[in-house]
């Protein structure tokens, strides 16, 4: 490896948070922009191609060794490192409309979620996860989330922009399920004779 | 096609046991489904029905009952949905004129709604397994070298913390915009009010005691004043009557203690 | 490198502490004492001959991957030198509000800004932006807060009386405190309700 690789890996290697390529590059003041990708580079490859039991990957805004995931059980069983709590339901569905709809009020997710989420917000902002971004404008001024750093992080996304558009999710509802047979069920029908106590399945 | 299967839903833990074991608490807990929205959504992919021609009724039923089942019956989030299904589900079995234009499907909120939830069910599904990924994988723990990391400069202009301490501003002026002063009741004055005509003669009637043009806190005072005295057995209140007028009469009991 | 050294590795790197030669070989209940030995000098060789920026070294009564010395001092210099960094609006806010009314209690700037700003307070007083200046008067006579030296050199200011003069947020906050000024219970929670009948009572 080069100088600059080994560097980095020693950076990398101190850090328990990914660290943004821009400070990656004040290492080696020396160094160009493309020297430092370069390194990065040939540090991924040596970890790939070497056989490691650690990777280097790019996600929650910037550079990160971790280690690889067919060893986690075994380091897990030996106490070594925990892994964390798998969020809930509730709490994954709350973040996902923060991280569309940011900045947003508890109000306004818990009319998408059909529930409260005083609770789940409380959690997830002592999580670190979310934090209030500003105050919006109607009564009270209530609070509005956003997603931080820690929730790229922890998703294993680089940046928002690698969460699906809305209009790129496909909305499986909508084609209609021709062959699921019900479709003959129009609204028209229904309304002129109730639904018999059918599928009391 | 249908809706698209929940990951979370299917994940081994949010799943409940095949045994009939499990109690009620764990249901409600655990939360089989994240809402009310979470088991239309289940119900309307196991029915295999269209999510534009929802036939409520049997959905309706089936909510019914899975509420039922899950004994979700003190749940109010579920409740509301129960309701509002009720409601659509009595809109659209009156009659409508043939090519009425006017004519807009109940439905349609509802449905604009689930898709709303769809949405960010597929979201949820890419949150899972990026998560799942993220902690198969464990970064640094150690900081063998390194001990606290100094602080990086600050970047704050003077113009930042004056469009600070303008948002601050607007902040505080809001709770003034709702500064109302109730009218405090009077119900001390009332009494006395009350004390002094029966002073005067032992039976009194309502008009007597409360003014024709008294607003209403004063008639929520003198109410509250009379039934205060009545409990102290200082005076006794009867209606022959409903609608008639109230009959104050002075307690000799009361005099008495 | 061979699975069993690609276990140590990962371990090493996940652990938050050094791992003694029995714990390691807890990690795979099939490798004898001699294979994880064998392994870790595989692990420490590699390191030491590929070039690397990080070392496999025994100590402390464990085996840890540290750093290497000569990169020590460019990663601290970095940190110095990383992005500035930037106030979040909420930090900024107490910031505004302890320059212009120090010195001045946490319950009270809560009370203002609608929010607890325990975790914003200890933020700013890590960078040495406000300090303890005296304790208030009332019940458990809390502590007051107030700007630095470092706070006026970030603005390059001389003194306070330099900072521009905002009229309107001293007599703004002054009356509206005095008169909440009874400090109610609610003041961490979420939404500045309004004070209902204040003046009536």
């Amino acid at each position: 490896m080069n100088s600059l690789a080994k560097l980095l890996e020693a950076a990398l290697f101190a850090s328990a948070r990914p660290i943004p390529t821009d400070d990656l590059a004040t290492l080696d003041s020396d160094a160009s922009p493309a020297a430092v990708h370069a390194a990065l580079e040939e540090l991924r490859e040596h970890y790939n191609v070497d056989g490691h039991g650690v990777e280097l990957v790019e996600q929650g805004g910037g550079w990160q060794i971790l280690t690889r995931p067919e060893y986690t059980e075994a380091i897990e069983r030996a106490q070594l490192a925990a892994r964390p709590h798998r969020l809930s339901g509730a709490a994954l569905e709350t973040l996902a409309i923060i991280a569309y709809r940011q900045p947003i009020g508890r109000a306004e997710i818990a009319e998408i979620r059909g529930v409260d989420v005083g609770a789940i917000l409380k959690s997830l902002l002592e999580r670190g996860l979310v934090e209030v971004t500003a105050r919006g404008e109607g009564l009270g001024r209530p609070l509005l989330y956003g997603t931080t750093p820690l929730f790229l992080e922890q998703f294993a996304l680089r940046h928002l922009e690698e969460l699906p558009r809305v209009d790129e999710l496909t909305i499986a509802l909508r084609p209609q399920a021709a062959a699921a047979g019900a479709s003959h069920l129009n609204a028209a029908e229904e309304a002129a004779a109730p639904e018999p106590a059918a599928s009391a399945a | 096609m249908v809706v698209a299967g929940g990951g979370l839903m299917t994940a081994p833990q949010a799943v409940l046991p095949a045994s009939g074991d499990y109690d009620a608490t764990f249901i409600v807990d655990v939360g089989t489904y994240n809402g009310p929205l979470d088991l239309l959504l289940t119900l309307i992919r196991d029915e295999r029905v269209d999510i534009d021609d929802i036939p409520i009724a049997r959905i309706c039923e089936q909510f019914l009952r899975k509420m039922h089942e899950l004994a979700l019956n003190d749940a109010a989030e579920y409740l509301e949905m129960a309701a509002r299904l009720l409601r659509i589900k009595a809109l659209m079995l009156l009659p409508r004129h043939e090519g009425d234009e006017a004519w807009e499907d109940p439905r349609a909120e509802l449905v604009r709604r689930l898709l709303e939830y769809q949405q960010m069910r597929e979201v949820v599904d890419l949150l899972e397994r990026r998560g799942e990924d993220r902690r198969n994988r464990f970064a640094r723990s150690w900081f063998p070298t390194i001990t606290a990391p100094p602080q990086a400069p600050l970047a704050l202009s003077l113009a930042e913390l004056l469009v600070a301490v303008d948002r601050v501003l607007r902040n505080v002026r809001q709770p003034g915009l709702h500064e109302v002063v109730p009218r405090a009741l009077d119900v001390d004055g009332a009494i006395a009010i009350v004390r002094a005509v029966l002073a005067l003669r032992a039976q009194a009637r309502w008009r007597d005691v409360v003014r024709a043009d008294a607003e209403p806190w004063e008639v929520l005072s003198a109410l509250l004043a009379l039934l205060e005295l009545a409990r102290r057995n200082e005076l006794k209140l009867t209606q022959h009557q409903p609608f008639s007028d109230v009959e104050i009469r002075r307690e000799l009991a009361g005099e008495a203690a």
